[in-house]
C-alpha cells in the first residue's frame, strides 16, 4: 500500500490546494502519470504519481488547502487488501527563521535627572566610590569624563588627607572606595536598626524537597530564598527600594538586589540581581552563581556594580546572630540575616525546637520610619513561611 | 570544423558494448533525475532542481569524446554532466540532500557539483558564469604547454545572451586557446524562446562572427553528438584554437520544479517526445538485433539497484557538524605555494 | 643595500622579480603591455618578459578577471590588473560568486591563488565614474583578502606576501599615490599582511586610516602636536582581516577615535571600525567614536567642489576638537 | 582509579572551587571549612565539579560525610566505583 501525498513544488511551498483528480478509485495509475492538478501560489501544476498500482482512495477532495506532505490518497498493489484509513496531515513543515524584530525607534529622550556621564568616567567613579551627581561635569554638552572624576578624587583626598593616594593593585583600591563609601555613609545617613526572629523550618523543609527534584548544577542555597523574600517584600513596602539624591528620595521602578559577595583576598563587592521580583527563584540562582564567579574573577561590568536599589547580606556561615549593617549610599536600606540556629521556640503555645534566623533591618530615618520598618520585616518573615510561592 | 584535420569516423563500426554503454549512462541520468524529482516532491531536496530528462544525449555523447584529464565546466543543470563524466551517483544525491558525504560536502546542492579527483570544476548558477572560468584553465593549459589536453565549457542558450559569451568566445579566438564550447540549445531560456530573446537565432553563425569556428549537431541522437563531438575535442587538441558546437536538444521537464510550463505548448512537448534520446537510440538497437528484451531488463534493474543504493546512501549519511559552518571558506595552510 | 625609488616602480620591480622568480606567475589586464599600464606600473616589462607573460586583455572585466580565477584553477598564480576599481563593477559577479565562493562551494576541494590589483580614489578631478573609493565593499566579503599599501615598501612587499596566499588577494592602490618617494631593498621581501601599524605614537586621540587618506591623518597629527594634543595614528594596511586587537589596544589607551576613509559614510568600512570599537571597548570611551569620510555625493569634476567632498587634514582637526 | 589518583583529582577539583588555598599544606583529616576560605556557594560548586568529573549524585544530606579530603576519598571509593572517569 503506497501513499500519495501533496507534493513539494517548489522552494518556498508550504502548502497547496488540490484542484482536480485525473483518476478516480478503482482506476490503474502507474509511475509517471498525471493523477491531479495542484495550485501553488505561482500557478496551477499537473502532479504525477511515482508509484504504480490501483488508486484505492481518495482522501482529500478538490478546493482544500493541505500542507505538503498531506496524504492525498492511498494507491493499492494487485490484490492487496486495505484497512480503513483516516487522512493523516503530515506535521508542518519547520518554522522558517524567527521573524525578526523590529530595530527600537531612534528617539533618544534624555531621561530627566539622569546624568550624562562617559563609560570610563562611571567606571572609575565606582571603584573610587565618587557620588557621580556631586561633580561638576566640564565635558562637551555636560558630559562627566574621566578627569572630572579624577579631579574630584583629588579635591576629596585634600579634603581628607589621611587617605593613601590609590594604590595601585585591585584589592586595595576595592578596600579604599568602601572606607570612602562607609565612611561617608556614616557622616551622612541617621541609620535606625530593628530586627526580628524568623521561623525557617518550612523553608528548609521545602528546599530540601525541592533540591532532591533538581540536577546537581541546579540546586539552590538558601541565600536565594531570602533574597526573593525582600523582593517580594519590597513590592509592598516600595520606599525601602530607593536611592536618596540631593535632598529627596527617589523611588525606583525596578527591584535589584545587591548581594554581598566577600572577595577572596579580602573585602567585599555587592553587585545587582536585576529585577530580582520578577525571576523564579531558579534563574536567581543561576545569575547569583555567575555573580559570585565573576566578582571574584574581578569581571564585573561597571553597570552591575551601580544598579543595586538596596543591599542583602548574608553572614550566616560566618556563626554571626545579628547584623547591623551600614548602607551602601545612594541606597535607604539594608537587610542583613544571621545563622539559622536550632532553639526552643512557641509554637501554638508549647515550647519546640526550630531553625530559627535573626532578620535585621538598617533603614535611613530621612526616608523611613521605624513604623514602615516593621512592616517590611514583618512581610519578609510572612513570604517566608510559604516558600513555595517564592 | 576546419578541413585540415581529417578525423577517423571511428563511432559507426562501434562494437555492441559500446552502444549498450551510451544507452545506459542515458537510462542512468534518465532514472537519476526521475528519482531526484520523487525526492524533492517528498521534501527530502529543497531550494531549486533543474532536471535533464530529455537532454541526455548530449552529455553522454559529448562525454566520449572527452579524456581523464581534459576539465570540464558546466551549469547547474549538470547532473547529466556529472554522472556522464563518474562522478557516482552515491555522492550526487547526497549532496542534493545536503549531507556531507556530498560531492561538495553539502554546500553546493543540485547547482553546483564538483569533483575535482574528475576535473569537473562544477556547476555555475549565474547563467554565462562558467565560461570566463573556462577561458582562464583553457589559458592555464596553453600556458604550461599542457599538449593534448582540452577544456570542455558547456552552456546552454541563455548564456548567449550574457556579454561574457561574447567575451569569453573573442578572447579564446583571439589567445587561440584549447577550448571545446558546447552550447545546449533546448530552445528555451527558462520561459523565453530562444527567438524571443536573439534577434540572430543562428548561434553558430554567432560564434563564427566570434571568430570560433562552429557546427551545429542533433543533440537527441547520442552517436551524432559522439561523432561531432569527437571530431571537434580532435580538433581543438590539435592546437587549432577553440571550436563551437551547437546541439540541438529540448527539456521535457520544466525549467526547474517550481516551473508551471506556461510558455510551451502541450503539442510542442509531444512532438519533441517522439524524438526521446532513449526511446529513439533503443529502437535502434532493436532493429540492428543489439539489444534483446532481456539486456534492456538487466539494465534497467542495474540502474534501479544503483539508484535505490544512492537514496539509501544519502539518507542515511551525516550532516556536517555546525562546528565547520566557516572551515572551507579559507584554506588553512597559508604560504605553502 | 636600499635604493630610491617611488610607489610605481617599487611595485613594478616586485612585479618583474615575481615572475623572474616563479615562472607560473603573470601579468593581465587592460594595456598592462603595449602601453604599459594605465599608471606605467607595468613600463617596460612587455619588452623584457614577453607577450605571454604580460597579456593585454580586451575590454572584457568580467571575463579577464574570469579567466585569471580559471587560470588560478589550472595551476597558474595570475596577477589580474583592473585599470580603477571603477571598471571593477564589471567584473563583481566573478569576484563575489566566484573567486570567494569556489572553495567553501566545493567543500574545500578548490583554492583560487589569484592576485587581483586595481587603482582606487579620486583627487584627481576624474569626476564621479573615476572617482570611487569602494575597498570598503571587497573588505565585506568572506574568502578573500583585502589589502591597502600606502607605503612603498608595503607596495612591493605585498604583491610578493599576496602571491604566496593559497586564496583571493585584492590589493587597491590609490591613484595618488603612485609618486608618493621611497626606499625598497634591491631584493624585495614579502611583508606581513595581517597586522595594521602604529606609524606615530601618541596618548590623547587615535586616529585610524588606511591607503592615501592615511598621509592626511599624519598630516592632522603634526598640526595637533602644535596644539599640544599627541595623536596616535594606526594605518591599518590590511581591511581584511581586520587587525582589531591592534585599534583596540590604542584606544584603551587613548579613550578616543577618529577614523578616516575616503568611502561614502553610510556603510562605510569606518563604520564597522567604529561599531567593533564600541562593542569591545565600551568602557573605555571618553567621547563617542567619530569618522571622518567623504561627503555623500557623485564626485564633482571642480576642483573646489571635489576638495570639500574629500576628507581633508583640517576636518580631521576641528573633528578631533570636538572630542576633546 | 587508584586511590591515590581519587585523592589528587579531589585536590585539583577543591583548587578550582577555592583557587587562592594552598593545596599542598592541606591536612587530610582535618575539616575543610577550618583550613580553607570556602562558604556554601564554593561547596556547592565542588559537589558539582565532584558529580561532573567522577559521575556520582550527592544528595545534600551526604554533604556532612564530605567534611574533610579523607571523607571525600572514601565516599568516592564507595559511591563512584568503576563509574569514574579515567
Amino acid at each position: 500500500m503506497a501513499e500519495f501525498l501533496m507534493p513539494h513544488l517548489g522552494a518556498d511551498m508550504a502548502a497547496g490546494t488540490l484542484r482536480v483528480w485525473h483518476k478516480k478509485p478503482g482506476d490503474r495509475v502507474s509511475r509517471g502519470d498525471i493523477i491531479a492538478d495542484v495550485e501553488t501560489d505561482k500557478a496551477d501544476v499537473e502532479v504525477e504519481v511515482f508509484t504504480s498500482g490501483i488508486l484505492e482512495k481518495i482522501l482529500i477532495e478538490p478546493g482544500t488547502k493541505v500542507p505538503v506532505g498531506t496524504v492525498l490518497a492511498i494507491i493499492r498493489q494487485e490484490g492487496e487488501v486495505i484497512p480503513e484509513v483516516s487522512p493523516r496531515v503530515s506535521p508542518e513543515a519547520p518554522a522558517a527563521a524567527a521573524a525578526v524584530s523590529a530595530p527600537a525607534a531612534l528617539a533618544l529622550v534624555h531621561e530627566e535627572g539622569r546624568l550624562r556621564v562617559s563609560p570610563v568616567a562611571k567606571k572609575l567613579a565606582q571603584e573610587l566610590g565618587i557620588d557621580l551627581a556631586s561633580i561638576s561635569p566640564t565635558g562637551p554638552g555636560g558630559r562627566i569624563t574621566r578627569e572630572d572624576v579624577e579631579r574630584a578624587a583629588q579635591a576629596r583626598k585634600a579634603a581628607v588627607p589621611e587617605t593613601a593616594p590609590a594604590p595601585a593593585d585591585r584589592a586595595a583600591r576595592i578596600r579604599q572606595a568602601i572606607a570612602a563609601a562607609m565612611a561617608r555613609s556614616k557622616r551622612e545617613i541617621p541609620h535606625y536598626y530593628l530586627n526580628t526572629t524568623v521561623d525557617f523550618e518550612r523553608a528548609l523543609t521545602w528546599l530540601n524537597e525541592e533540591n532532591l527534584k533538581r540536577p546537581v548544577d541546579e540546586r539552590l542555597l538558601y541565600g536565594i530564598l531570602l533574597v526573593k523574600a525582600v523582593a517580594l517584600a519590597l513590592r509592598e513596602q516600595p520606599e525601602f527600594n530607593a536611592v536618596w539624591n540631593e535632598g529627596q528620595v527617589i523611588l525606583k521602578p525596578e527591584i535589584n538586589i545587591g548581594t554581598a559577595i566577600s572577595l577572596r583576598q579580602g573585602g567585599l563587592i555587592a553587585p545587582a540581581l536585576l529585577k530580582a521580583d520578577r525571576k523564579p527563584l531558579g534563574e536567581l540562582m543561576k545569575e547569583f552563581r555567575d555573580l559570585v564567579q565573576r566578582a571574584r574573577s574581578g569581571s564585573l561590568r561597571s553597570s552591575e556594580l551601580s544598579e543595586s536599589t538596596i543591599t542583602v547580606t548574608s553572614l550566616g556561615e560566618q556563626g554571626v546572630e545579628g547584623i547591623f549593617g551600614i548602607i551602601y549610599p545612594p541606597q535607604v536600606a539594608l537587610v542583613g540575616f544571621g545563622r539559622i540556629e536550632q532553639r526552643p521556640w512557641s509554637v501554638e503555645g508549647r515550647i519546640v525546637s526550630r531553625p530559627l534566623i535573626t532578620a535585621s533591618l538598617s533603614a535611613d530615618h530621612r526616608v523611613s520610619d521605624g513604623h514602615r520598618g516593621g512592616l517590611f520585616l514583618n512581610a519578609i518573615e510572612r513570604l517566608l513561611q510559604q516558600p513555595e510561592k517564592l | 570544423m576546419s578541413s585540415a584535420s581529417k578525423i577517423e569516423p571511428t563511432v559507426q563500426g562501434t562494437a555492441r558494448e559500446h552502444q549498450l554503454f551510451l544507452l545506459r549512462e542515458m537510462l542512468r541520468i534518465r532514472r537519476f533525475e526521475e528519482k531526484a524529482a520523487e525526492v524533492y516532491s517528498l521534501g527530502k531536496i529543497h531550494g531549486f532542481l533543474h532536471l535533464y530528462i530529455g537532454e541526455e544525449a548530449v552529455a553522454v555523447g559529448a562525454m566520449q569524446a572527452l579524456n581523464a584529464n581534459d576539465r570540464i565546466v558546466a551549469t547547474y543543470r549538470e547532473h547529466g554532466q556529472a554522472l556522464a563524466r563518474g562522478t557516482p551517483a552515491n555522492s550526487l544525491m547526497a549532496e542534493m540532500y545536503g549531507k556531507v558525504t556530498g560531492c561538495s560536502h553539502g554546500h553546493g546542492g543540485s547547482m553546483h557539483f564538483f569533483d575535482i579527483s574528475r576535473r569537473f570544476y562544477g556547476g555555475y548558477a549565474i547563467v554565462g558564469g562558467g565560461l570566463p572560468i573556462a577561458v582562464g584553465l583553457a589559458l592555464a593549459d596553453k600556458m604550461q604547454h599542457h599538449e593534448g589536453i582540452i577544456t570542455a565549457c558547456f552552456f546552454g542558450d541563455g548564456a548567449v545572451a550574457e556579454g561574457e559569451f561574447y567575451e569569453s568566445l573573442n578572447l579564446a579566438a583571439l589567445w587561440k586557446l584549447p577550448l571545446l564550447f558546447l552550447c545546449e540549445n533546448n530552445l528555451y531560456a527558462m520561459g523565453t524562446a530562444l527567438a524571443r530573446a536573439q534577434a540572430q537565432t543562428n548561434i553558430a553563425l554567432k560564434a563564427q562572427a566570434m571568430g570560433v569556428p562552429g557546427e551545429s549537431a542533433d543533440g537527441m541522437d547520442v552517436l551524432a553528438v559522439e561523432e561531432a563531438s569527437h571530431r571537434a575535442a580532435q580538433a581543438v587538441r590539435a592546437g587549432n584554437g577553440p571550436l563551437f558546437l551547437e546541439l540541438r536538444t529540448y527539456r521535457f521537464r520544466a525549467h526547474s520544479m517550481a516551473d508551471p510550463d506556461l510558455y510551451r505548448s502541450k503539442e510542442e512537448i509531444a512532438e519533441w517526445r517522439t524524438r526521446d534520446p532513449i526511446t529513439t537510440f533503443t529502437a535502434r538497437l532493436r532493429e540492428r538485433g543489439l539489444l534483446s528484451d532481456h539486456d534492456l531488463a538487466n539494465l534497467e534493474n542495474a540502474v534501479a539497484a544503483e539508484l535505490a543504493e544512492a537514496v539509501q546512501f544519502a539518507e542515511t549519511s551525516p550532516w556536517e557538524p555546525i562546528e565547520d559552518l566557516t572551515k572551507d571558506v579559507c584554506t588553512p595552510e597559508v604560504g605553502k605555494l | 643595500m636600499k635604493k630610491k625609488t617611488t610607489y610605481r616602480e617599487a611595485i613594478r620591480a616586485a612585479l618583474r622579480q615575481a615572475m623572474r622568480d616563479d615562472p607560473r606567475v603573470f601579468l593581465m589586464g587592460e594595456d598592462v603591455g603595449r602601453y604599459g599600464g594605465a599608471f606605467a606600473v607595468s613600463l617596460g616589462l612587455l619588452q623584457e618578459l614577453g607577450p605571454e607573460r604580460i597579456r593585454d586583455a580586451p575590454l572584457s572585466e568580467s571575463t579577464f578577471v574570469g579567466a585569471g580565477i580559471g587560470a588560478a584553477l589550472g595551476g597558474m598564480r595570475p596577477i589580474v590588473e583592473v585599470m580603477t576599481i571603477n571598471f571593477s563593477l564589471l567584473a563583481l559577479d566573478q569576484i563575489v560568486n566566484n573567486a570567494a565562493t569556489l572553495r567553501h562551494m566545493s567543500g574545500g576541494q578548490l583554492s583560487v591563488p589569484l592576485v587581483v590589483r586595481m587603482a582606487t580614489g579620486g583627487a584627481r578631478q576624474m569626476a564621479a565614474q573615476h572617482s570611487h573609493s569602494l575597498e570598503g565593499w571587497y573588505a565585506h566579503i568572506p574568502g578573500i583578502k583585502v589589502l591597502t599599501p600606502a607605503t612603498v615598501t608595503d607596495a612591493a612587499g605585498m604583491i610578493l606576501a599576496a602571491l604566496k596566499e593559497p586564496d583571493p588577494v585584492f590589493i587597491f592602490e590609490h591613484a595618488t599615490l603612485y609618486p608618493l618617494e621611497g626606499e625598497i631593498e634591491e631584493r624585495i621581501a614579502p611583508v606581513d599582511i595581517a597586522k595594521a601599524a602604529v606609524c606615530r605614537e601618541g596618548r590623547d586621540i587615535t586616529l585610524i586610516s588606511y591607503s592615501a587618506s592615511l598621509l592626511k591623518a599624519l598630516q592632522a597629527a603634526d598640526r595637533l602636536a602644535k596644539d599640544g594634543i599627541e595623536a596616535e595614528v594606526i594605518d591599518l594596511r590590511v581591511l581584511r582581516p581586520l587587525d582589531t586587537a591592534t585599534i583596540l589596544a590604542s584606544v584603551t589607551k587613548t579613550h578616543r577615535a577618529v577614523i578616516v576613509d575616503e568611502a561614502w559614510r553610510t556603510g562605510s568600512f569606518a563604520g564597522e571600525i567604529s561599531a567593533q570599537i564600541t562593542e569591545h571597548a565600551f568602557d573605555e570611551l571618553d567621547a563617542p567614536v567619530s569618522r571622518v569620510c567623504s561627503a555623500e555625493v557623485p564626485m564633482p569634476y571642480a576642483v573646489h567642489l571635489e576638495t570639500a567632498a574629500l576628507p581633508q587634514a583640517d576636518t580631521i582637526v576641528t573633528t578631533v576638537h570636538g572630542l576633546l | 582509579m587508584t586511590n591515590e589518583e581519587i585523592k589528587n583529582t579531589v585536590l585539583r577539583l577543591l583548587g578550582t572551587v577555592a583557587p587562592e588555598a594552598d593545596l599542598t599544606k592541606l591536612k587530610p583529616g582535618v575539616r575543610l571549612r577550618d583550613q580553607l576560605d570556602i562558604d556554601s556557594m564554593d561547596r556547592l560548586n565542588f559537589v558539582i565539579a565532584l558529580h561532573k568529573e567522577f559521575n556520582v549524585d550527592i544528595p545534600e544530606a551526604d554533604y556532612q560525610k564530605l567534611e574533610t579530603v579523607e571523607d571525600c576519598v572514601n565516599y568516592l571509593v564507595s559511591h563512584a566505583g568503576s563509574a569514574s572517569k579515567a
